[in-house]
Formats: structure tokens, C-alpha cells, sequence
């Protein structure tokens, strides 16, 4: 898990994270497509297990068209070739209130074991000890969006025992209570981290480290997490990433690597 | 349409065809009465004339509404005939105002449980729509609304000028609440005039106003509106709608008129071929072209 | 009153009726347009009176050009040209609930000496002697629009002491209730009938008789009204319908004839 | 601009200068600034780089917003510090969610008391505003719902590409909440990058976003959304965007940013020149133009 590591494998941790998270889309008709990595991964994924997938954003645009890899969610190549551009309101009226969104991605500062996150702030609400950008449309993408897919990096300080902000629902721990929501969302599906990819526990809707990406260990999931993982029975290997995900992230997606390396 | 309408439409189904004066679907209208479905519950802000006919077709035993008249000429004698006298048997009503009604589609695509409005206040619509609530804001104004409940039609139709094969539907020229009602429906048909290249579609993406993704069949039907019209395509043929007047006032009249001009015919093509090129060519108006704008390249 | 009167006057009791109506929008900027009669009215005021008077139809059409007489309040004239085109949930939110609209015109099958109209219902409403059209938008337009003019044809069973049902509101008869309802309308300002003009009462909210058409008595009101009508002390006549404006309706804007003979 | 600004913002006012990403009208940002207006509440969904420029410009004493970054880069840093180090001074805030925010501006353009969503559920957001209330739903599946209450900006500035004199706008690509801010702003001022004739919007109604008649003010700026874009006119100047972390991050760079590019330009004409034909030439995108339509001519 160093310099040397990665060039051994031959991608980086964040081309591991992208083309992990962009599998996870096989199949998904609609994405909504989050600010930063998600852009790339849904990008990746529309080139090769979803070649269907109508990329939805917040924005306002469904069926977005890009000609270049979007510099914001609001990059005018979105605009340009979209089967359809939507005032804000009704995007997430009847988009994505009414449940017409697939797959979402969220990310976040910090995350619990049941998916909770939190982007608004670390430390106390009234005195920060930083001002994180706060919920944009996250609060409502978590509640509506049919699968939740979480991309982070693994560090102590993001997977936490304690938010110290919930911005974003995610399981309560009693999935018999989180049937009795009505929400059209499940709540968060996986957790894809430079280390490795979570499921949820149907039972319990606890994070559960479903397989190690190449190189990882156990030890690496443990360091770099503030309470102790359910660890999957059958745990496995991450796929890596193909030449091709990696030509297509390298040459089409992130050609400067401004976002991957 | 005939499948569409097969498959998609069911008896006893709560069916919105929309299109405020513009875009109302008369050929998915014939082509339900066709069929003979039965025990439809038809919602409309103005039930039209499409509405009396499917009513005098036997259709439908509920009217969902906001404006029950033939606009511009006067009543729906059909209806009127099942409200007033029971003739051949009753029609059960409800009814809201425009803005009601509309809102009922709202909330509808919107998934919200209940849409509140600034209307009705002093007005005798609640107390025969038990449907109709008083609401006070949770605000220190303590305001009073009313709220209506969401509508969701098992079945939307609509129309639109044009539409891709996979139902990305462009409309220009009066909106109505084709988009609400489609995104509340749970099936959803578009009609238009013409299926274009998907291309067209992206060319001008702030123009589409229904995506495939809510739509479960797309049927090209060129004057499928007729009598009423398609901006830029045909204007509405309003000898007809007084014509109906006539024609609705007497039941036998009437029925006459559904045989010859409904059942007798096996589709839209067949009425379009009834009334004649003629006919059509002079409903064809002049042309108003748009301009373009331009999204620009961004590779 | 009769055939050879009407003849005598050299305009019919409809063209009256017209012409005193369209004076009534001088100055106003924006006119809300009904179906019938008041479409005639409000493009004879665009032509006359109100030269930037911009034509808002519930339709969602604002700012409408007419080449040609509508046919109703959704003919396609109406968009061609038109300063811009809403949803009608736009229309009714952004511009009438929220209080841009001017003027109204409305009319019914009933008022009442307050301006309440009925356009619902004949009879009991589960029982109907005559099942009207209902509300469409006149509920929120009595509420909403800053003024309302009715033009009605007066008559016994039009103007009457106790409506069937009351589908709009007018005056409540208490006017400091009625400031206290908060609503951007003020309620019925003007009613124009075939038999003269009226104004609501500032103490009490009731309608009164202000000008008499060319013609027209006292008992001809008497003879048409369900209640004792109030006439103010200032009773005058009709200003007569002008050439110009009788040119207009004749030439332009109802050449056949069919709405106005 | 100048007449605009000085004309129809007051200090105190709450100010919504809105476009989500796209449209983002710096141009009346900077001229804020430049005549130091005072304690102003700003209102925007995303207060992006033009509210950080406003915080330092220290014309803010209050934030309404949904979402607090530089979009696809990261913090806003003068922001940050009022908040999280008062400094030079505190900053109030008051957040909802985007959705919220949205629904707080159509509930301020349609006149409602209140409006209800869906969001916020096992959220602390309702925790730390007080604005966000809960509310049942009257209906027997007895729903409950959050509402927000309507934000009516005393100013909203809108940017579009194209409007005529009278304020009639038009807007293609994203639209973000434009139309709503403007219609829910008791002042309005529209910018646009051209004033076109009356006849271009009327030849397309379909497209205008705001009617004149909500309209104050109408300003002709080229080029006002600099840094931000207008689609089909000019791309998002990126390097800007990345530039200006650096310069925010330290708020002596900061100062004299604010002071070479908006307290010593006279007006939005010098900022143009200032960065130079060159500059704006590589921002033009190539050509996508939208096709025509035909509204008929119904004479």
C-alpha cells in the first residue's frame, strides 16, 4: 500500500475505486450522477456494462450526451445533445421524487456503519471545525434514488462510529422499521472504498465488507475504520480493472489524471 | 393504437387523456370506445368533446373534471343527459377548479401525498368534494389553503407534435398539463404526429417535455387530434364542434354518428380516409417558423 | 326594447354590452381573457382603450397577438406570436395565485347582489335541473385577479336573490371582512349587463346600478333582477358604442356575426 | 448595470442571484461589491464563486443555501472562514437542501404559504433550521411530509441569453431555478447577453422563460457570467475556477484580487477588456444549433 505497490498493479487505488463502482451499474436503465468521481465512474460505466444508462443529473438534464468528461455537474457539454433539460424543480419533483431514479451515487466527509453521511460539517453545527458544502441534493438523493452506491476513500476520520452530522439517511439498523418508510429508496447498496467493497447486512443493514481489492488486507480495513467491520463469510477478491477500463479512463475520461492518479 | 390502447387499458381503469383545447387525443379516444372497455373512470380538466363521445360510447360510469363543457360553443349534451336525467344510467362526478385539477396532476408526478392551493376559500366546491381540505400553514401566518389529493391515472394518454421511438415526446404551442399528466400516470401512451430521428429529439433538448423513460408505448397517428389541433400542423376544425352540438343534442343522432364515424371504422387511417385530403388540406395553416438557437459545441 | 329599437339605436344590445365592457379595461396592463364574450371584449380593448394591454389566457398563453378572432381560449392563433407560453400549473402559481393578473372578466348563469357567480349548477347539485360547465378557472380568478368585470345578460333567473351554488366568490356584503381575507383580489368591480353598468357598493359591497343604456328604464332593471336593485344617486347614461368601436366589432373582430347579433 | 444595481438593491435586502452552475451573473455581483452595499442576506442554492467574491467583498451579512462549494474543485475559503473563524466577522446561515431551496422559491413565485416535500426524513438538517417543519399529510394514508416556507427575495437577478427590451427572457440549456427566483423576487433584474427585438421571443413563446411584466430592470452584458457560462455563447472558464482557490485561500491575495478586478474596473465593460479579446475567444464553444419549429400561421 505504497507508491511502489500501485505500480506493481499497474493502476492506482482511485482507477481500482472507479472501475469497481462503475460495474456496479450493470444493467442500472438511469444514474444520477453525483459531483466529482461518480462523474467519472458514470462515465466509465456508459462505455462498458450500461451502455443504455441514461445519465441523469441534478442539474436538470436526463439522458446527457457529454462530448467531454463534465467539468462540474453543470458543464455545458451536458446540456448540449440531452434527450431532455428540465427546470431544477422538476427534476426532482417527478424524476426523482417520484422514484424514477435507478442508482445514485453519494459520497460524504464521514459515513457510519449503516450508511448514514454526513456532509455538512465536522465538529459541532453552531462552532465547525470545518464547513463542509452541506446536503445539495444528497438528503433527498439518499431517500429516493431505488440503490444508493457509495464511493469514499477509507480513513478512520470518514468511517465512523458517531456522525457529527447527519446529512443523508441511510439504514436505521431495524430493517423491518426501514420497510415501514415508504420510501422508494433501499437505502445505501454498497460502499466501494480504495480498499475494498461493502454490502449491506439484509438483516441488521450493517456495512459488510464484501471483498478486498488486490493488495489489501484486513488489517488495511481495520486501520482505517472507527468501529469493527462485518466481514462477509464468503469474502473475496475485487476483479481489477481491464486494459480496457483503464485505456478508457486514462485516454477518454481523465486524460490530464487531474481526478484518478 | 389498437395495441396500445389493448394492452395498456383496462376496465374498470381511472383514464386521463389530456391536452388543454390542443392535443387531445381523439383517435385513442375512438379507439377505447372501439374496444369497448367499460367502467372507466375519465379524468380531464375540460372533458371536450371527446369526453361526451366516449360517455354516449358507453365507456365510462366516473367524470373527473374541472370544466364540463364544448368550448366555445356550449354544452356536452351526452353527459349532461347522464348527470341530469340518469339516461341511460347515472354518471358519477367529481370536480375541482382548473388550478385544483391541475395540482391533482402535480402531486400526481411529484409523488406528494397532497398539493395546497389558494383557491375555494367562500366557494361551495369543498362542500360537494369531500375531496377538498382546509389546510392551515404550520407558519406564523397561519394562512389558509385548501389541499387536493394526488391523481394518478392507471392510464395517461397524450399527445405531442413529435416523439422518438423510445417516447421522448416534443410539444411547442400550448402545454396544458400534458407533462403532470403523463408523469402521474402509471401507463403511459404517447401519440404524435410524426416519430423522428432521436437526433431531432437532442437537438433541442429544453423542447422535450415527456421523457421515454416514463412512457410505455408511442404511436405515430398523424390528426389524431382531430377536431382539435396540433400547432403547426392543423388548426381545429370547428364546424365540427358545432356540428357536435347537433349531432350530441339527439341520442339516436348520435349513436348514428358513432357507428358511422367509430365503430364502423377500423382505425384512425380509415377516418382520415373518410373525411378526405381535402378536408385535412384546409386545416393546414401557414407557417410561423421558431428560429433556432444555439447550444453550442462543447468536445 | 325590441327588434325595430335595436334597429333604431344602430347597434345591437351586445355590441352595448361590448363596448361598455372594453372601456372598462383603460389602462389596465394585463387582462385575464374568458371564453366567449370577453374574448371579443378584451381584443376590443387592445384595439381601443388599452393599447398595451397584454392578453393572458388560462390557457397559459401571456402577452397573446391574435391574427384572427379565437375561437376559443385555446386556439392556436393564440401561441403563434404570443410573448410567451406557460404550463397551465405555471400559469395559475406563478401568475394568478401569485397576483400579476390586472383584470378578469367573468360571468354565470347566476349572480348574486354581492358578485357571487354560479356557473356550476340549476337546482340541487346531486339532483340538477342544469348541469352547468363548473368552475374551470373562475374560482381562483375571483380570488386571485386584482379586479373582476362580469358581463352577464340580465334576467330574473340570472340575477338572483340566493344562488343554486356558489362557485366564485364576490363580495362577502361585510367589506372589512373582506380586507381581512388577505386575497390579491379586490372582487367584482364592474358588471356590465344589455340593460346598463354597475359598481359594488364601498360600505356594503352590493351592486349598484350606475349607468343605464341608451334605451333602457328603471323598470326594465326592476323587471330583470331577483332582488331590489340599489342605484346610485348619480344614475347616468351609457356612453353609446363609437363607430370605430362598432367597426372593429363588425369587421374585425366578429364578421360573421355569431357572437354579437 | 450601475443604474440596475444602484437603483433596486438596498442594503438589508435579501438578494438571489441565481443560475445553477450555468448562468451565474458575476457581472452584477461584482457591481454589488463595487458600490458597497451593506448587510445584505444572499440566497442561491449554490453559492459558488460569486457569493465568495460578495463575502469578502464584505457586502453579506447572511447566507440561504443548499449547497456550499466551488463546484468540481472545493471550498469556498472566504466563506469558510466567517463561518468556522468569524473572521473578519460571523456569517449566518440558514440550509436546506437543494430540493428545498427549489420548493422555497416556488413557493414564493406562486404565493403559498408553505411547501411540502419529501425530504429531510431522520436528516438533522430540520434540526438546525427551524424553518423545516414537519406535517401530516389530511389524506387517510396520513403521509407525513416536511415543508419549507417561501423565500421572496427582495432582489432577484437573473442572467439570460437572450431577452428584448421589455425584460421578456429567454433561457436554453440548464435552467436551473431562474424562472422561479424571478418570479418570486418583489425586484427583478434581468441580464442578458443580447437585447434582442421583440418579434425574435415572439417568433418563439415556447422558449421565454420570464415575462417582462415581473421584470424592473433589463441589462445588456456580454459575457456578465464570467467565470460561469451561457450555453451556446461561452464555456465555463475552468482555470478560473481552479485559479480562484488559490486566491481565496489567502485573504490578502483575496483583497487584491477584489481590488485589480472589481474595485478599480469601472464596469463590467473594463473587465472585458482587461482580460482581452483572446481570453473571451477560446471560451467560444463551436456550433449546435437547435432546428426549427413551426408554430403555424393562423390568420
Amino acid at each position: 500500500m505504497n507508491a511502489t505497490a500501485e505500480r506493481d498493479l499497474g493502476y492506482s487505488r482511485t482507477e481500482m475505486m472507479i472501475a469497481a463502482s462503475a460495474r456496479r451499474l450493470e444493467g442500472a436503465k438511469n444514474c444520477f450522477v453525483g459531483v466529482g468521481l461518480p462523474n467519472i465512474v458514470c462515465n466509465l460505466a456508459q462505455r462498458t456494462v450500461a451502455r443504455d444508462l441514461q445519465l441523469v443529473y441534478e442539474s436538470g438534464v436526463f439522458g446527457a450526451r457529454p462530448e467531454r468528461l463534465p467539468l462540474s455537474i453543470g458543464d455545458p457539454t451536458l446540456a448540449t445533445g440531452a434527450t431532455a433539460i428540465t427546470s431544477m424543480f422538476e427534476l426532482f419533483a417527478f424524476y426523482l421524487q417520484a422514484g424514477l431514479i435507478d442508482v445514485a451515487f453519494l459520497g460524504g466527509a464521514q459515513i457510519d456503519r449503516f450508511g448514514n453521511l454526513n456532509t455538512t460539517v465536522i465538529g459541532p453545527y453552531d462552532t465547525p471545525k470545518v464547513r463542509l458544502p452541506g446536503s445539495g441534493g444528497a438528503c433527498e438523493i439518499a431517500i429516493h434514488a431505488r440503490h444508493i452506491l457509495v464511493i469514499m476513500r477509507q480513513a478512520k476520520r470518514s468511517f465512523v462510529d458517531r456522525l457529527d452530522f447527519r446529512t443523508s439517511p441511510g439504514h436505521s439498523g431495524d430493517p423491518a422499521s426501514d420497510a415501514a418508510r415508504g420510501w422508494h429508496g433501499t437505502g445505501p447498496t454498497s460502499v466501494v472504498t480504495d480498499l475494498g467493497t461493502y454490502g449491506f447486512d439484509d438483516s441488521t443493514g450493517e456495512m459488510t465488507l464484501m471483498t478486498l481489492h488486490q493488495g489489501m488486507t484486513l488489517d488495511d480495513v481495520h486501520a482505517n475504520m472507527g468501529w469493527e467491520p462485518k466481514v462477509s463469510p464468503d469474502l473475496g477478491q475485487t476483479l481489477e480493472p481491464t486494459t480496457e477500463e483503464l485505456r478508457l479512463i486514462r485516454e477518454e475520461l481523465d486524460p490530464t489524471g487531474a481526478h484518478t492518479r | 393504437m389498437r395495441d396500445a390502447v389493448a394492452d395498456l387499458v383496462r376496465d374498470g381503469d381511472t383514464v386521463a387523456i389530456e391536452g388543454f383545447t390542443h392535443l387531445i387525443c381523439f383517435a385513442a379516444g375512438h379507439e377505447i370506445i372501439r374496444q369497448r372497455k367499460r367502467d372507466l373512470t375519465l379524468a380531464r380538466m375540460t372533458p371536450d368533446v371527446i369526453y361526451d363521445q366516449m360517455v354516449a360510447g358507453g365507456v365510462a360510469s366516473k367524470l373527473i373534471f374541472s370544466w364540463l363543457g364544448n368550448p366555445g360553443v356550449g354544452s356536452l349534451h351526452a353527459i349532461r343527459r347522464r348527470i341530469e336525467d340518469h339516461d341511460p344510467e347515472p354518471l358519477e362526478i367529481e370536480e375541482y377548479s382548473h388550478f385544483g385539477m391541475v395540482c391533482r396532476y402535480v402531486a400526481g408526478a411529484s409523488n406528494l401525498p397532497f398539493f395546497p392551493i389558494r383557491s375555494y376559500y367562500e366557494s361551495d366546491i369543498p362542500k360537494v368534494n369531500p375531496k377538498i381540505v382546509p389546510m392551515t400553514s404550520p407558519y406564523d401566518d397561519a394562512t389558509e389553503v385548501y389541499v387536493v389529493p394526488p391523481l394518478r391515472p392507471d392510464v395517461s394518454i397524450v399527445h405531442a407534435q413529435r416523439a422518438d421511438a423510445s417516447g421522448d415526446a416534443q410539444i411547442w404551442g400550448l402545454l396544458g398539463c400534458q407533462k403532470e399528466a403523463a408523469f402521474a400516470g402509471a401507463r403511459v401512451i404517447v401519440v404524435c404526429e410524426e416519430v423522428v430521428e432521436e437526433s431531432v429529439i437532442r437537438q433541442d433538448p429544453n423542447r422535450t417535455a415527456i421523457p421515454g423513460v416514463v412512457v410505455d408505448a408511442v404511436v405515430e397517428e398523424p390528426f389524431a387530434c382531430h377536431p382539435s389541433f396540433a400547432q403547426g400542423y392543423y388548426d381545429r376544425d370547428n364546424a365540427f364542434y358545432l356540428d357536435w352540438d347537433r349531432i350530441a343534442r339527439d341520442p339516436e343522432t348520435l349513436d348514428t354518428w358513432l357507428k358511422e364515424w367509430v365503430f364502423d371504422l377500423g382505425t384512425h387511417a380509415d377516418y382520415r380516409e373518410k373525411w378526405g385530403s381535402a378536408h385535412w388540406d384546409a386545416l393546414r395553416p401557414g407557417d410561423a417558423m421558431s428560429g433556432e438557437v444555439d447550444y453550442g459545441r462543447y468536445a
